[in-house]
């Protein structure tokens, strides 16, 4: 299972998925109507690691962090 | 050094502290940038959200770029609420020249606002309002909608 | 506001009043730069002259400049002999805004090297030695050497 | 009377001069070994205001002040 959490203002619990990449797991994000404004906007992190590349490919045990718009300061 | 309070900072504190950390390190510029919440759209104070593994990420990366011009980094953030006239904020430069203190502070400072892992709320009648106008996205964002795109 | 001290800056008694005295003015950022005699070349201490009422014009024409950008200035300069490890020097913005205060706070540094009326000697074996090569000809410098040319 | 004064490392005492002008009072500056390697790089206040004009007309009791290299900070 990979973990999916939802950070800063996103109303959303933590999601457990079966996907094999960020591609698969975009693909159920935008199912979600909550979610699917965020997408755009959102930066992504794979065990707290910053990603790039939308085809990652993500292994059991893996956890996502879905990053809104910042505003520190 | 990264240090993250629970409320407004210590401002005085911090930046005493900091400058005798580097009494005795002949760094010859220290340039704090202090940030205080403004009282402005019948706010009571600012609140903060911040992702901790990612931040302390982004700020050992700029320690490493600070550390190739012989500089080092500090910085200070609260979590939670913050009220009107009181400090959120502080990032600084130890340098031991000037040029290098100048330009690092400000790039430090515009990365932070640019990708510091850190999510801004308005606090008015004690709710909590997202900031979603003031907010950037991240470096790299929109990599899920990409993902969905290219199918 | 514009403070001359007779040797070494109390760096955390000023950072501290100013903050103070800035505390319900409702600046959102206050960057001061803070100026430490390095260790180098063998001195012991750098010491400085200080021409008061060019240097006071100098500043005012500051405070009205930052002024208009809805900012103040305000700094610290030691006169006479300020030990290695110790502060000759402290200037400050105090901003509603990030971007203003960053881009104040380098102009005013950087002006302030070039056309602020001080002199620096280095201290050695206490004998005191104009810093001859570090010092940079003032705004209009050449004057009276034009003056003779033009005969 | 003019009195000129030099500052910060400029080891001359102050002097007084009877001159019409700045061009007048170089003449007499560049007549005196210790001040002449000095002139071309000193900026020049009279009565405490910086001056580009190497022209500027002097008159009696004016003070004038012979700014060397700085380097505050």
């Amino acid at each position: 299972m990979i973990r999916v959490e939802f950070l800063g203002p996103i109303a959303r619990e933590p999601m457990e998925v079966e996907v094999r990449d960020l591609a698969e797991l975009s693909r159920i994000l935008f199912e979600e109507e909550t979610i699917r404004p965020w997408l755009q906007k959102c930066a992504v992190a794979v065990n707290d690691v910053m990603v790039k590349d939308p085809k990652l490919p993500l292994k059991a045990g893996d956890r996502v962090s879905i990053l809104p718009p910042v505003c520190g300061g | 050094m990264m240090e993250l309070y629970n409320g407004p900072l210590d401002v005085k504190e911090i930046f005493g502290r900091w400058l005798d950390e580097e009494a005795e390190s002949n760094y010859g510029a220290y340039i704090p940038f202090v940030g205080t919440i403004r009282a402005e759209g019948g706010i009571e104070a600012l609140s903060f959200d911040i992702y901790v593994p990612v931040l302390r990420s982004w700020f050992d990366a700029w320690q490493a770029r600070a550390k190739e011009r012989g500089a080092i980094v500090k910085m200070a953030h609260a979590v939670g609420d913050v009220p009107v006239h009181s400090s959120s904020y502080i990032a600084a430069v130890f340098s031991p020249r000037r040029r290098v203190a100048l330009e690092l502070i400000e790039d430090f400072v515009e990365d932070f606002k640019a990708n510091a892992p850190i999510w801004k709320y308005d606090v008015i009648d004690g709710r909590r309002i997202y900031a979603e106008d003031r907010s950037t996205p991240m470096e790299g964002a929109g990599l899920l909608a990409d993902g969905q795109k290219s199918e």
